[in-house]
């Protein structure tokens, strides 16, 4: 009988906790927008059920959590800690981006280059939102990961954080994908607000066909500019570029092809899933709660909605900058698509413009700025490396 | 709280920021521009070819014209899977081959793992 | 032998095992049966529309029926590939969006990569 | 002519000890096994090519076996204990069951909570054996590692050895894997035994179809009852599930299928091959032998029969005994299904009902036990993790 | 020049080297020739069947013979291809099973992930 | 103001030198020949988009470069040392000969057992170059591992290498891999200098059928057999004909395929883009400029197309020989096969002898050299790692 109870005492029932329940719960809700409302289920769907792994308690020096790894005082590194180590060691992003870069179709940003403009407008809502973070009493480190938070690319906050604040990962990512699950609610308002009508209507005419040299020059250029201007960004552009240079060089289709599928898909299932089960609701540290459900990870909640709506603004507003120089005006709507969030947000604009003219196709147009804002975020990112590194 | 950016050096940071994310994505612009131009001069015509994959796809599309939709779809189907594997076959075959990817349709019986259905001996 | 046993206190253990392994699969039993309970109260007609990927199979089934073994499997094989392909297309093409998996085929023309086999301009 | 010989003494040939030749004649079995008896080939050839590997004698400096570490006096991590990092590590199992998970049918279950009891009631072969393997004077974290053999489930068996006890990681697993391969010999005389003609004759009604929820929701709530009552399955049952929810939920497709496929396949080859490798017929840590071919890597391989015995026998009995209750009969055959050994055991029971009624399919409803006895040894290698840990 | 190679012992290094590389692979040739010596004379007539996957390919080529060019490809290919969906599914479908890869063609209504093409119910 | 400058301090223009702007010239070049001359295009792309990212200057510090570990006073390891870890670790090049040998196809070798000798032959480039490499005042291991480069092998020198002289891994891979594709140009002079006319234009008779029972145990007994004459080349050597053994089998199929496509493409796209961004121009160790743009780079590549001549000197000259005691005369070109670099080499024979006779096609019977080259050069490296290591 003490043997059960013993074995009791290990059970998740007897080291539940209130805040456990509400995460495996927050864990379910993740699932259910994944699978029913359709939302990012590739990334919700995984940190979901991570988040609900993340949360069964069980008796401390058991290696199980993400947390428990030898340094830290377990007696062996838990195997969900080595997943984990891939996404703290910064490397599942990098690949991550180089299967991205083997599916992305740069043609848009090539055949139009002033709009990268909107893609680097909508940066705005990283480095306001790193302002606000600072005033809410983050640290510089933390200030900067929660800022980029606003470049809405998954891999990319999940990167910086990795390297500058590690244990703020759990919230950060979480926050960046649940913003971009959530960008067809968080842009449509603040489009109405600040385009009108006449404006939404505005058609623009279809982009020149681009040649297969452009698109392989494209990724080469990129990197050596990107790179020589913010060296930090080299993880990122470097492998975002390499998965694309594959692609359009016609003559790597094998590798192109795995990066695109077989290694992209394992880094997310391990970097979601892991991420999710980082989220454990209260963590001691040095007799510190760094848990997920804490004033901090709220801020962070809160930071990362203020980031999404700032980026819209301001890819929103440049765009009508723009249009005061332009002798051929844009549709500013396709500056929301700078915010990145790819390809959500250029889908976005899309449907929002077509409530006004059925026959309005933004998609195309819309993909430059979103991709250019993809490397736009990165270039930022580098940029918080160079400086707090 | 403001005191916590000045602190910080935050707004010297944030303007410095962004600055070089605009900078890094004119110059992007730019020399995509320039190239663009440079090109343009070098090659007063440049590829009416098109994109290699559009072509393929248009003829095999009137070849079938005349069939039923179904067995279009099957043959339409087939070949661009044909396509597909014997493309990647020509690559993978041996070790690290120099991927020439000619048209391998209509030369399919040099390569041996196909059915040689065209052998009417 | 037994001392072995004993010192390790191994009948305990073994008990309270064979326990917890029984105590939790009757508790994932009860739960599953409970949750059934529960999903047939709250929808008195459950989904008749049972598992998608019957369906689409019985109705090519028929389609083809009137045609010899060889074309019928080449056909069924073409659709079913097809389907594969552009189901895959579909959340491939990019990044990451909502696998949105409505049934594609008979909707082929939508989408960039494909043949337009159906294009009799 | 110095150098000649000086090469000559690092040659295998120079090296080679009877125990070695036994060992690689071992392998080419277990290679004929696999490809002319087809027994488990995807597990089989692997093991036995690892076998002839690990059984190449080399002089001792050169970093070449799976032990070769820098931690145990190696010059150099050799490429082959870095492989061999993955099966230790316990990282390789787990992922092998996000892969099984993402190609597993749970349907039967579903359809049939009830005979998760079968499931249930086999993994007494797991607690059986491990008293007798205490009672062979194992310590207790062997007897537990030897007891999950009885699980017939090799990344379950793996996971938990390289737990507890890793130095028996090789016999262990090399034993888990042969009787599996050699269910279709070990199952039959037992049925024989135990099931009357007339119960060996029941039909089993037709199984209710299962809606897409149900299957949506089976591994969200497996995971959480399982591993909150016995955290340590954790890894196990956590992936598994992971896995089946990725394949159940229709919006993942493409990360399913990359963990149904590549990713299992690597890791197969992988596990496999460095657990073969780790097969060494003699080696010496301060002056022991903890080879292959000592007594106790023997003890393990007697311990392994008898518990696919024990398990068979006690799935067997339960279903007997469960029919003394039920009023619609079960085939006590498929409680046989219940150790796992997934589909081998399932198939037996098809198989031998059908030489006593022709037109008697068991198969699907063998399965259900036969998922449930996974998710059963699971349960037992968590309990065993939360006890030694 | 020549010193660093008489220090470093390099003659004797080279020579060995190149002797024990020639060693081994005469070694395989020789142990390769033999088996084959052996097996020659236990089966005086070896496996007349040639390899397994020539035949179903030469009797489809015979089959679909007097099929017009583009059918016959299309016919092939799919079959082709079934064969290598089904071949898969037959190892893919549950857990690790033995792979038996009998020839599934024509016994295609066993395995639940495919079409019922001949079921003419 | 002082930010920008500060900034501008981190940039890559701050810190450009000249060695840099040359070496992304080079990768550009790399590129140049990978697209438009098809030269090895699954190597030379990855490699020299790598050689462009490694040559991106940044301010010393940043975590950035493959050689920036903790272990080398990094604040981090980089993301791309992780990757150049599997560089360095050695493992990337076992898993890439497992992926080959999951496609390599045995039959011409099998069926003409002699044939061996040719590759055995040609690799008398490796030691005579690794004389030479003693005569320009390398140590022993340095000497090895420059002399493997003759074996024309890509993973095979990057293994032996990263196992021996770390330190010179960049130039030796770029030096083995440039020259690989180089094969077209090296070889036909050569060939034309020893070959006279009439011995161009002999025909070989049609190669007999090989049976699968021959092909299954080919593996087997090369591995056995070269592994216990060479036990160091057992990770090359036995990786690969673990992947010929899984394709050749048949019942492993679902492993041969992921072997020879997603792990090969994985391990391909991560060991080329590592091997490029490690070639730094200039890298300072201890004062010591140990950079790719150093002198002693520059003696590599010169030993390096040293190696590859004399590799297929050997392997013509060999064949020569072996036409005095035959009674069936070889095509002596096909001895050129045996430098390996499959399979350009056995191609560079076909075409070369198709320009004399039309009708003689040579390329299977240069195969059976080509692919013994492989296993000839694995041992070589073994043997240099029994006497070194
Ligand atoms: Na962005
Ligand atoms: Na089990
Ligand atoms: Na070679």
């Amino acid at each position: 009988m003490d043997m059960i109870l013993q074995i009791i005492e290990t059970t998740g029932f007897a080291n539940l906790q209130w805040g456990n329940v509400i995460m495996i719960v927050v864990g379910c809700v993740a699932i259910y927008l994944a699978i029913v409302k359709k939302y990012e289920p590739l990334l919700l769907l995984p940190i979901g059920f991570g988040v609900i792994v993340g949360n069964i308690p069980y008796i401390s020096g058991l290696p199980l959590g993400v947390y428990d790894t030898v340094a830290n005082g377990a007696p062996q590194n838990s195997v969900f800690s080595l997943i984990y180590y891939g996404v703290t060691s910064g490397i599942f992003p990098p690949l991550i981006f180089l299967g991205i870069g083997a599916m992305t179709d740069f043609s848009s940003l090539i055949s139009n280059p002033k709009s990268v403009l909107l893609g680097a407008a909508a940066q705005v809502g990283i480095f306001v939102t790193y302002l606000g973070a600072l005033m809410l009493g983050f640290t510089n480190l933390e200030a900067a990961s929660i800022g980029i938070i606003g470049g809405a690319d998954g891999p990319t906050s999940i990167f910086l954080s990795s390297q500058l604040a590690p244990h703020l990962l759990g919230p950060i990512a979480i926050a960046a994908y649940s913003y971009m699950a959530l960008v067809p609610l968080i842009q449509p308002p603040i489009m109405k607000l600040l385009i009108s009508e006449k404006e939404r209507r505005i058609r623009m005419k279809p982009a020149r066909r681009v040649s297969s040299r452009e698109k392989i020059l494209f990724p080469i250029i990129v990197v050596i500019v990107a790179a020589l201007i913010a060296p930090g960004s080299l993880p990122l552009v470097g492998m975002l570029m390499l998965g694309n240079l594959l692609k359009e060089s016609g003559v790597t289709d094998r590798l192109s092809k795995t990066a695109g599928n077989s290694l992209l898909n394992i880094c997310t299932i391990l970097l979601s899933f892991a991420v999710g089960a980082s989220t454990q609701a209260s963590r001691y540290v040095d007799g510190i709660n760094v848990g997920f459900l804490t004033p901090k990870a709220l801020g962070i909640f809160f930071l990362g909605l203020f980031s999404f709506s700032i980026a819209t603004f301001g890819g929103l507003v440049f765009a009508k900058f723009m249009n005061l120089f332009l002798k051929e005006k844009i549709n500013p709507l396709i500056g929301a698509a700078g915010v990145s969030a790819v390809p959500d947000s250029a889908r976005v604009v899309q449907h929002f413009a077509r409530q006004y003219d059925k026959d309005n196709y933004l998609l195309f147009h819309a993909m430059a700025p979103n991709v250019a804002g993809v490397i736009g975020s990165a270039i930022a990112a580098g940029v918080f490396i160079a400086i707090f590194r | 709280m403001i005191d916590n950016i000045i602190q910080n050096n935050g707004f010297n940071i944030a303007l410095s920021g962004i600055i070089v994310v605009f900078a890094g994505l004119i110059l992007i612009a730019v020399t995509i521009h320039l190239f663009n131009k440079i090109f343009e001069r070098l090659h007063r015509q440049p590829e009416t070819a098109v994109s290699p994959t559009d072509n393929p796809q248009s003829v095999s599309a009137k070849k079938v014209l005349q069939l039923a939709d179904d067995e279009l779809v099957a043959i339409a189907t087939a070949i661009e899977i044909y396509r597909k594997i014997h493309f990647e076959t020509l690559q993978t075959q041996i070790t690290f081959k120099r991927g020439e990817q000619q048209p391998v349709w209509k030369s399919g019986q040099k390569y041996g793992q196909r059915l040689n259905i065209n052998k009417r001996t």
